[in-house]
């Protein structure tokens, strides 16, 4: 590899050839659209033969699972065609989680296992079941065990699948809500009245059942 | 050059306003004392294991008590520090107290300097960090990932911070949340002005607002608060409405209604 | 070149080497992200070895104008960065981090897990609101497992974005870590009879330091 393609030499040779190849493949690589080849002179040293380098680039990528492909009257570097199979997964769209989801979600995280009354006690408002629903086929959450309460409703509890997605090691790692403050995310404090649902009860701990279900009973 | 002017006297209060403003702006240029400490341990120019601590106290506690001087306010932890040094110098002067099973002197220069060299240590560590090549600057990714494929699937993803956002969200309540979540812990208005409506035909003596709560509200603290405001706002609304009148003997006393006779 | 690596071959035998070499070359090329070797694996035929096609391929890529870089369990292409004077039209502007910012993101790099007290303890004075929430929106750290010591604190470690953006193959090679260790430097050393300065309490836990020697050695 040659270290040093820079200025002062440049100031009085074009650089070397294989130089000047390194920097066409460097360039078609991070552009996001097609390169003219005036465009690469104009990037390139002064003296610099683009169209020469472009030429032995394209020539060195044949066969190779990427190509140097002219576009209209710029170049660019794709991917071969045979091996578009390859290529479905890039093809998947990431949408954001809709607010009713990622609150449901985080509901369920912090006090999990917990049951849709008690979600939508925290929430609010009544949860859908096609939110519950689009978080069981994420496999974001999965049912727990029922509750041996009236009616034995179903609980929700995260997934390893969520864990890994959220980069956690485990729901105990979730901050509590001292150190979502302390992350400056909540700058409100909580609204009176929610006293009993405040720092201390919660805080830290989805795994303190009693207290939560203590929560839940009020 | 040397000839006395009337504005010398003037010139020399400008020189120590300024210097004294220069001290102050080196305050804040520190990050807490650990720092300073750092900076006036470089005066020693030695080795920050071999430096001397007796002397880098005698520095700070010079410092800060030059800073007291100009009144500038130090921040606690800077104080708090000037109280330990001055400790760590006793210990460092004084012959060891063969009663005092404590850490020596020595022990706890060592592990300021040790600090002050883990300190120092993290802040190049940082800068060469901060030195190397880095994404977007020096090097660069594939400018057109590719989309080769018209299959298309959704995948929907959330990060970490929407997930804690919307807990801090629904935690904190900072934002318009219907009301009938609480309804079975608030009495609202309109419910008392319903109750009372259909109460006061009755009340043609005074009676006492308390009276008035609905039942099951009367048992929790939280609950009897919210009816008896709903119930003596309700009250007043319809005291507006001309329908009874209110009296209250002393303060803090009971409050009573009336039906206001035509 | 072979024409068709597909499907009806791939039932009965793994694709040639090379033929493999160039479907991880197409892979790693179309993606910005970095792709682990369980990915590739997953994506190319059956009985494909990808680990081994991905070591031709950087040998191949060794002194181009692109290189093959590993980041941490995963692999991607890269520009190579002398060519980054080059690269003016693709430069993002990035927010300049604040001398606390770098600190707290080195203390967490080379100490990691770390807790807040941790890192309050090093700088010597307390971590604003803000430092640790913009690292965690850079997605350069992340929340690692809870402490086992009293108040269980959330501790932080570095990502895979932040070994990506700094052209770290693993954290094991941050600059300086081995002599930083073998100078004692990353030793949580108590204050000697203080617990004012230092949080002692988890110096000698087992667990901790099981678990920052995996984190190097992975």
């Amino acid at each position: 590899m040659s270290e040093d393609p820079t200025s002062d030499r440049s100031l009085f040779a074009a650089p070397p050839l294989g130089e000047q190849e390194r920097m066409v493949e460097a360039i078609l690589f991070a552009s996001a659209d097609p390169v003219t080849v005036a465009e690469l002179a104009a990037r390139m040293p002064h003296g610099a033969d683009p169209a020469e380098a472009l030429a032995n680039l394209r020539k060195r990528y044949e066969g190779r699972g990427v190509r140097v492909v002219r576009v209209g009257d710029a170049w660019a570097m794709r991917t071969a065609p045979d091996l578009g199979f390859l290529m479905h997964k890039e093809t998947v769209e990431t949408r954001k989680l809709s607010r009713a989801a990622i609150e449901t979600l985080a509901i369920i995280a912090y006090h999990q296992p917990a049951t849709r009354a008690e979600i939508e006690e925290i929430r609010g408002v009544a949860v859908s079941r096609g939110t519950v629903d689009q978080l069981l086929e994420l496999e974001w959450i999965r049912f727990g065990r029922r509750r041996m309460t009236p009616g034995r409703p179903v609980t929700y509890v995260v997934t390893q699948g969520f864990l890994d997605h959220f980069g956690l090691e485990s729901a105990r790692d979730l901050p509590g809500l001292k150190e979502l403050r302390a992350a400056g995310l909540l700058d409100n404090r909580p609204a009176p009245g929610l006293g009993a649902l405040g720092d201390d009860a919660e805080e830290d701990d989805p795994e303190t059942i009693g207290k939560q279900s203590q929560l839940f009973e009020e | 050059m040397a000839e006395p002017t009337p504005f010398e006297e003037d010139s020399q209060g400008i020189r120590e306003r300024l210097s004294a403003e220069s001290l102050i702006v080196d305050v804040d240029g520190f990050e807490g004392p650990l720092d300073l400490l750092l900076t006036l341990s470089r005066t020693q120019k030695v080795d920050l294991r071999r430096v001397s601590v007796l002397q880098l106290a005698e520095q700070y506690l010079k410092f800060v008590s030059d800073a007291k001087v100009l009144r500038i306010e130090l921040a606690a932890d800077y104080l708090v520090m000037a109280a330990w040094l001055a400790f760590l110098k006793s210990r460092l002067l004084l012959p060891p107290d063969p009663l005092d099973d404590g850490p020596s002197g020595e022990e706890l220069a060592a592990h300021l300097a040790f600090q002050l060299e883990r300190l120092q240590a993290m802040r190049e560590a940082a800068a060469q960090l901060m030195a190397r090549d880095q994404k977007g600057r020096d090097f660069f990714v594939r400018g057109i990932p590719e989309d080769m494929t018209r299959k298309r699937s959704v995948r929907y993803t959330a990060t970490l911070l929407d997930l804690m956002q919307a807990y801090a969200r629904i935690r904190t309540h900072d934002e318009f949340r219907p009301f009938t979540m609480d309804r079975h812990h608030v009495f609202t208005l309109e419910e008392a002005l319903d109750r009372m409506r259909g109460m006061i035909g009755f009340a043609g003596d005074w009676t006492d607002l308390a009276g008035f709560l609905p039942e099951g509200w009367t048992a929790d603290p939280v609950r009897r608060r919210s009816a008896t405001a709903a119930t003596f706002a309700a009250s007043l609304e319809l005291a507006k409405q001309g329908r009874i009148v209110i009296r209250q003997i002393d303060t803090f006393a009971a409050i009573s209604i009336k039906r206001k006779d035509p």
